[in-house]
């Protein structure tokens, strides 16, 4: 059996294995679906670059055999961002974890989903800070116990998919790690959308978010998730709100036009500055590099 | 209470950090002298190799760590081969029974062995195996008074968790007094006999 | 399967029912999946899309070869 | 004024340095925390998070470090005493709010539990290279108050001690742990409440006619007041007068900011804080602080054992640096050895204070773990050649 | 008629007239509605704190005879949330510029409204960040000119209203400067509410703004904004996006209820710890202060 | 390299010096920018955001100085020289991500307008004092470059000497202005593109599988890739191994944090730019740094015109500091002068390299405005008392 | 009325046409407003919150009196 | 030529900072000489005093700053009371004639006076008012040649306004050599006749 290999080994650096994610944890599953959709997209890796944060999922960025960037807490987007614009034909991947991208990246998380940065984020919701030892997120919902707040907390937390739509997001959708299929055609659709795209993964972390909760191990997640899913897509994203133990509605929400960053940059230069305006990329198709000589 | 360093390592999850703290809160506040537990955060935070550092001694230590122990308390194969070369000529070790396997153990040294595990798993929680250790640890070593350590477990756990834990020291503990008394085991014994022994 | 970690994600969910968490540990200490039933695999996959620990898959190869070679060891 | 005992733990404690730092706050009359998790220092606000509500307060997680290090100030102005936790990449991004402290002359406490850097680093790793950052880490010039803890009894005992000089000296104090210090366990003792002394808010008792929010007389510690209670004051980050008014002009500026800093050096002789042990006669002087201060014994410990001369300082307040005796042990001893778990910071001010009258030699550490004490029996042994 | 004073003249630190604003500026037509609203809601002035952040609206902290704050660029909102939180009898309200508080202050914007903090915050809007000399805000609208969009803005804008809806506040309003009635009507809502309210004031910047776009002084926007709008109360906020020169949707968008933040803790922590839980105000209620000594 | 000219504007033109850093940047080869609007610095992307269209390149305006000191970095990983401009409040708000440039070893530059701190202070008015800032200001260890212009021409000139640094030694270069010499108009000539030294990527040329992202051989710069080129690298802020790995030991620590600090440490004689005259046989060295050392000429001129021996010593370079020389120049004249728009910060490290050979005289100044020369000459007087 | 930046503000949407610009300059320079037709005022104080000088308000007097008093100067 | 010290100021909107640019061009860029700009910005962005300090030379100034200034162009009445008094003995004072009001003038001063703002009114654009009293001073002064400063004009403004400025200028120029012709007024005239006389 020796000449078969897994074929989302190509996608990560085995001498990095054994990852250090816990026994049950779903950040694994998604890449997994991640390297899967890639295969399927038939996509060239190597104008793929992944961007993460700080966090177990920020993680990613050391596992993927891509070019791949484990920035700061919170600043995968605006440094994605960055990358995209200098290089506009890169495909660019933000994987990230729900505090990272929501708590301190929420501010860059709206604004690129305003300016409609060619992006595709995706968002392992894990409903914790799991790195850190299992704080509070923006996403907690209602009365789970965690490290912060040891007496069940009690802030509202975000319904993500519907803060993306109405900050500009064109594509957004919602899995579980139950969802596989869906989620790894998902990630394929939003390779395919020009503009800035949300992918919510709902997920287990066992150790510091569901046993403290006596939700279970793992498994115990998975087999909720596929009990409480409801698929609804097209679902208006305002009734897509979680709690600790209810309905998970997932789906692709949205999936619009509307031009991206590049796009609005390129018609607006050029109907002010007509054929004055030099596109950035056309940078990149000269012969001979001006930066590398 | 002579000045000892005594390092405890295992794997996550074993409880070897609470088992360090219950028997410092044993030196330091129930007998009245001083006790410095320090601890190694791996690189990953999740999993893998877990290790305390203990110092008790009469007066404040200054410097608080361990380079070559006293007491070496091991419940891993990991930590065994980490740390065994470690220990200092004549000193104590005390070894998880069925998670160590002993080698080339040097005849200065001084091996106590406890199923741990299996003693409580016998109480019915697999989870308790750390207080069993802290009441083997009690009999074998007689470094801290019994009462203090009994004081100390009590007084670490969840009030749910109580009764439990006091057995689970207990039943370390009863197990220590006849390993003492049957005295240390050779380097070279299979350590595991003593339990089907019983 | 010394990557696997004993979640047993593809043993729930493998559609056929091929998979069982076996009783004998890797060198992790856990206690990996085995083929129990290896007619019934349709090498869908779902086991290699559930892993998180990149551990096992599964693969469509010719009928002839289904009950060996899908599963990673 | 002695401490409130709702928030004293009086009692004999087995706990480490985070945790100890956290009863410090509540003992010292914290009742506001805002945090964001940062590995090492998160215990301090678990810990509050679970002990405030029942002693009467709030702890609130903020979205970011930004938010956190601003909140606080809300709550001091709004009248709590309060505080923030964080590490390395977290104290960086406080700097702005850190400069604003300064600025508005708001009493609060920053605890930094330091780990390797630059960057992520080492996140479960010491190190104590946030130590000039704590100086000089927001823009312009400002002064503040630092202070390194070296055993859990410390972080309990000198939480109070920060928040006594926040209060006295309406200034942001640095509190700069280590994550060996904050990880480390060992006994600590409360006392009773009524042998626990807390500086009051300097409070005004004028009227709020009289009252001049940044007018100073004698001290130049002006006299605070708090929202809602009808003085109807005005405060900002702007060059401001004694009526806490933008005022834009040189002068002013000049006025504000000199105040700003001699506040806190012409008080510095009170506010250094230092151990000093076998200091008369030494050949060699080991100037250490924090964890690494304890690692030093042992090397000075061995240095003696060979019959060397060496005295030993501790810093326990760091900034503003306690040049005055540096200077003057300069003239007394023939060097001094420094070690700290960076590539050379406080060292830099040694050397400038020692101005070549002594020899200063670094003993400089990455980070991720302490010293070997023989590194620094080694440093002694070059000095003393 | 020396005896008759200015009913706002109260409100005023008249030792700081005249302000910095420019001729034709609408913050000062907004501060006006404010103090207005004040009077006529009955409002314990000694009660009302006022937080700032940095810009030409950011001023009006040091306008206001109030406790008053003028904290960093971005940050009056975290601010205002310790102030609210240490002393809850205080009211609070954030008053900044759109810049400030969408812009830098994004993250805090989105994050106190999920959280549902009694806060009122009054955005004065005037498309641009006036106090650095003209630049493109979250809120300016497309082809635009500005000191940093010489060409024309090409970003998609921030409809805020919709941004805040979905983030969670429970009272959502759009005026301009010419609808002062409605504004201070408004204004006066929000202060019955306990909660998150937003108030969006679009409000001329002459100088900056308008003259640069060939769009005429502080009047003649007046009149445009006199013109183009369209009170529509209830109005989804979906449909409530700007354009340079076109329809202007105003109206009260969103009023409902929602537990604010402060009603929320306590609940969970009386939940969760009975009469253990000693509330924050409980403090302010005893006698002599454990702060002031 | 030479510059590309597309981005040259040559001639001479009589521009301030926030246009004439924009010129330097786009002459050195930015294409890019990513800012956030603060006075005094916007000026320079103002410029950049109407000029760089026409030169194929990009401008984004982010939603905060944390995203702007982020997004170039991602920019420089896509290949793209780029940099941002801020000025104190922003600064503050970067230090996080300069720390993370010099972790991953990022080239790029930060430009520090400086204006009257700490916090809001005086947004129109002049100061020097985020110097220590610009080196301390991140957390953990690290080593920068900081260079102070003096004038709109230098500010073309050392702006695209700041990029040639960054890119030599894949660090982040901090280009240290400040209001006057922003706000100040004088003739630039701008040579033509032939004429410019442009240091080009440290590009590898290995192929992808030879390639060690952090691996170095004799100089201790790492070769470069870009995203896109099919090296299918990793980077991270973590301590990382020759392959960019996460790797959290103390060893790997001390190897990576070290060498960032020697690869400039090692190479300061050539990093050290100063302006030195009538320094042999003077009794006083007057020691200054950007726009007040053209006042401090002023003092200079008074005291020589009274028969003074008064030496001139300009910093260009800032850090690393020009320790060695400082130590020689200690050796030959009696004291230093070092007045600065601020209360003492490059000072500090004058007087700790003169090591007490020669006095040192600060001559501090809180900002707002300029020194007025009588009170450099009345310090160089105190000096030769 | 040396307050008044001239906006013109409380003339344009005073709803009776009570106020002009006058041709006079204030002490800045501005022409600010002056009453032309007393009689129609209401009291309404629409001007005083339009003013974004704070440098005008309306009052509701009794109606003798209304055709002075109203308008601070 | 000489080095000389020159303050430019008056109010916000009135171009006081391009006018010393143009001058400043002239001199640097068109004559081959140097010039330093320097403007000050109040405490306050938004309108309020506005003042530019020049300082024109054969060689590169280090010194940036005017503190007596050889030549003083006031254009509102704060700035004249603000500046006058720097002046250098022996300086010449420029004012706009409608704008300020001359008081306490030393006989040492040469004054020159132009209704500026009145002249660019002539010219339908009361904006172009500093490009007036650039033509102006250029005559007066006789620091910088014509061509030198009419380069600098065209050169500073858009396109669209390139010829109405020239214009300006030649228009104030010329008021200028007039002015120049007739001398230098005692500190006591009322400015406001020169233009009258006309
Ligand atoms: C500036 C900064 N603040 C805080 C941290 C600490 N930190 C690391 S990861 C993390 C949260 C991670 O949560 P999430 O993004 O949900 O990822 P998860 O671990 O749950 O996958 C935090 C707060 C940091 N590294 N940097
Ligand atoms: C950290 C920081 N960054 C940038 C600035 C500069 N700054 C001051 S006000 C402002 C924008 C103001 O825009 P807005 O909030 O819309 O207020 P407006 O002036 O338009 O009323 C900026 C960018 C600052 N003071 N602090
Ligand atoms: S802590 Fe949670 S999120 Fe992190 S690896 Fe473990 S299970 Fe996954
Ligand atoms: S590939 Fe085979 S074993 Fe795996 S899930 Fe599908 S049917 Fe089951
Ligand atoms: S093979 Fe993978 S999915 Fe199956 S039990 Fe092991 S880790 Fe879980
Ligand atoms: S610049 Fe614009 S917003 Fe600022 S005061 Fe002037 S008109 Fe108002
Ligand atoms: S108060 Fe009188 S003047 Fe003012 S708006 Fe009303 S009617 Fe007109
Ligand atoms: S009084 Fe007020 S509203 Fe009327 S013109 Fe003057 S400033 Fe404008
Ligand atoms: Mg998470
Ligand atoms: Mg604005």
């Amino acid at each position: 059996m020796s000449e078969l290999v897994n074929p989302v080994e190509s996608f990560l650096r085995t001498d990095r294995m054994p990852h250090i994610w816990c026994p049950g944890c779903g950040i694994g599953t998604t890449v997994n679906c991640f390297a899967r959709a890639l295969i399927d997209s038939g996509i060239d890796l190597e104008s793929l670059a992944l961007v993460s944060g700080i966090g177990c999922t920020g993680r990613v960025a050391g596992y993927v055999k891509l070019d791949s960037f484990h920035t700061t807490h919170g600043r995968a987007i605006p440094f994605a961002t960055g990358l995209k614009l200098a290089n506009p034909k890169l495909n660019v991947v933000v994987y990230s974890g729900d505090g990272d991208l929501s708590a301190i990246g929420g501010n860059h998380l709206i604004h690129a989903a305003r300016r409609n940065i060619d992006l595709k984020v995706i968002c392992v919701n894990n409903l914790i800070y799991a790195m850190t030892g299992g704080q509070t997120a923006p996403t907690t919902p209602g009365h789970a116990i965690t490290a912060t707040s040891p007496y069940g907390a009690f802030e509202p937390s975000f319904n993500l998919p519907h803060l993306l739509e109405a900050a500009g997001a064109v594509y957004v959708a919602r899995w579980t790690t139950f969802h596989v299929r869906q989620l790894a055609r998902s990630i394929g659709e939003a390779f395919q959308k020009k503009g800035f795209s949300f992918i919510e993964v709902i997920s287990p972390c066992p150790t510091l978010y569901q046993r403290r909760n006596q939700l279970g191990d793992g498994l115990d997640t998975m087999k909720y998730y596929k009990e409480a899913s409801k698929v609804r897509n097209g679902s208006p994203t305002s009734e897509a709100g979680l709690t600790m133990t209810g309905e998970i509605v997932v789906g692709k929400f949205v999936d619009r036009e509307r031009p991206d960053y590049q796009t609005m940059m390129t018609a607006q230069m050029t109907e002010s500055l007509g054929e004055r305006y030099i596109r950035p990329e056309m940078e990149h198709e000269e012969e001979g590099c001006g930066v590398c000589g | 209470m002579r000045l000892t360093e005594i390092r405890l390592a295992g794997f996550g999850g074993q409880g070897v950090i609470l088992s360090a703290i219950v028997l410092g809160k044993a030196a330091s506040i129930y007998q009245g002298a001083f006790a410095t537990m320090t601890q190694s955060f791996g690189p990953e935070a999740r999993g893998g190799a877990c290790s305390a550092q203990l110092i008790v001694s009469e007066s404040q230590t200054l410097y608080p760590y361990v380079s070559q122990p006293d007491i070496l308390v091991v419940m891993s194969q990991e930590a065994y081969s980490k740390f065994a070369p470690e220990l200092k000529d004549g000193g104590m070790l005390i070894v998880e029974q069925d998670l160590v396997h002993l080698e080339n153990i040097s005849a200065e040294v001084k091996v106590y062995s406890v199923p741990a595990t299996r003693l409580a798993e016998d109480l019915g929680k697999r989870m308790v195996l750390n207080i069993v250790m802290v009441g083997f640890f009690t009999a074998v070593t007689e470094l801290l008074q019994p009462d203090a350590v009994r004081n100390a477990v009590a007084d670490s756990v969840p009030e749910r968790f109580r009764e439990l834990n006091l057995k689970a020291f207990e039943k370390g503990y009863e197990y220590g007094i006849e390993a003492l008394s049957a005295g240390p085991l050779a380097g070279e014994a299979e350590p595991q006999m003593a339990y089907s022994e019983e | 399967m010394e990557r696997c970690k004993a979640c047993g994600f593809c043993v729930e969910f493998c559609p056929t029912k091929v998979l069982a968490l076996s009783s004998a540990f890797n060198s992790k200490g856990y206690h990996p999946p085995h083929v129990v039933a290896p007619e019934k695999c349709s090498g869908c996959d779902l086991c290699g899309m559930y892993c998180p620990d990149f551990a096992i898959y599964g693969t469509k190869t010719p009928a002839a070869a289904k009950q060996e070679a899908k599963h990673e060891s | 004024m002695k401490a409130d005992p709702k928030g004293v733990l009086t009692g004999t404690h087995f706990i480490d340095g985070d945790h100890a730092c956290c009863e410090g706050a509540l003992a010292a009359g914290a009742r506001f925390s805002a945090g964001y998790p940062i590995t090492p220092s998160t215990e301090i606000v678990e810990r509050f998070a679970a002990r405030v509500p029942l002693v009467g307060g709030t702890f609130i997680q903020m979205e970011d470090e930004l938010a956190a290090s601003i909140t606080l100030q809300g709550a001091v102005w709004g009248g709590a005493k309060a505080f923030t936790v964080t590490s390395g990449p977290g104290f960086s991004l406080m700097m702005e709010h850190i400069g604003y402290a300064a600025m508005t002359e708001t009493p609060c406490v920053f605890v930094d539990v330091q780990r390797g850097g630059p960057s992520t680093g080492l996140p479960t790793l010491p190190a104590q290279a946030d130590m000039m950052q704590a100086r000089w880490g927001s823009h312009g010039d400002y002064e503040v108050i630092a202070l390194c803890p070296n055993s859990p009894q410390e972080c309990f005992d000198l939480t109070i001690q920060a928040f006594n000089f926040a209060e006295e000296f309406r200034v942001p104090v640095m509190f700069m742990m280590d994550e060996v210090v904050g990880h480390m366990t060992e006994k600590v003792v409360i006392p009773p409440a009524d042998q626990i002394e807390v500086t009051p808010r300097k409070h005004t008792r004028k009227s709020a006619e009289e009252y001049l929010p940044y007018g100073t007389n004698g001290d130049l510690v002006p006299e605070m007041a708090h929202a809602g209670e009808g003085y109807k004051f005005h405060m900002t980050g702007l060059t401001h007068d004694e009526r806490g008014y933008p005022n834009m002009t040189p002068q002013t500026q000049d006025k504000l900011v000199r105040r700003l800093q001699n506040k806190i050096r012409d008080a510095a002789d009170r506010i250094m804080m230092a151990e000093e042990e076998g200091i008369e006669g030494a050949d060699v002087i080991v100037v250490s602080y924090g964890i690494t201060s304890r690692v030093a014994q042992k090397g000075i410990d061995m240095a003696r054992a060979r019959g060397l001369k060496v005295g030993k300082f501790r810093m326990i307040t760091c900034w503003p640096f306690p040049e005055k005796r540096i200077r003057e042990l300069a003239e007394k001893a023939k060097a001094f050895v420094v070690p700290e778990l960076n590539l050379g910071q406080m060292v830099r001010e040694v050397e400038r204070a020692a101005g070549g009258k002594a020899r200063t030699i670094p003993v400089s550490h990455a980070g991720g773990s302490v010293h070997r004490p023989e590194e620094i029996l080694n440093a002694i042994l070059e000095a003393t050649r």
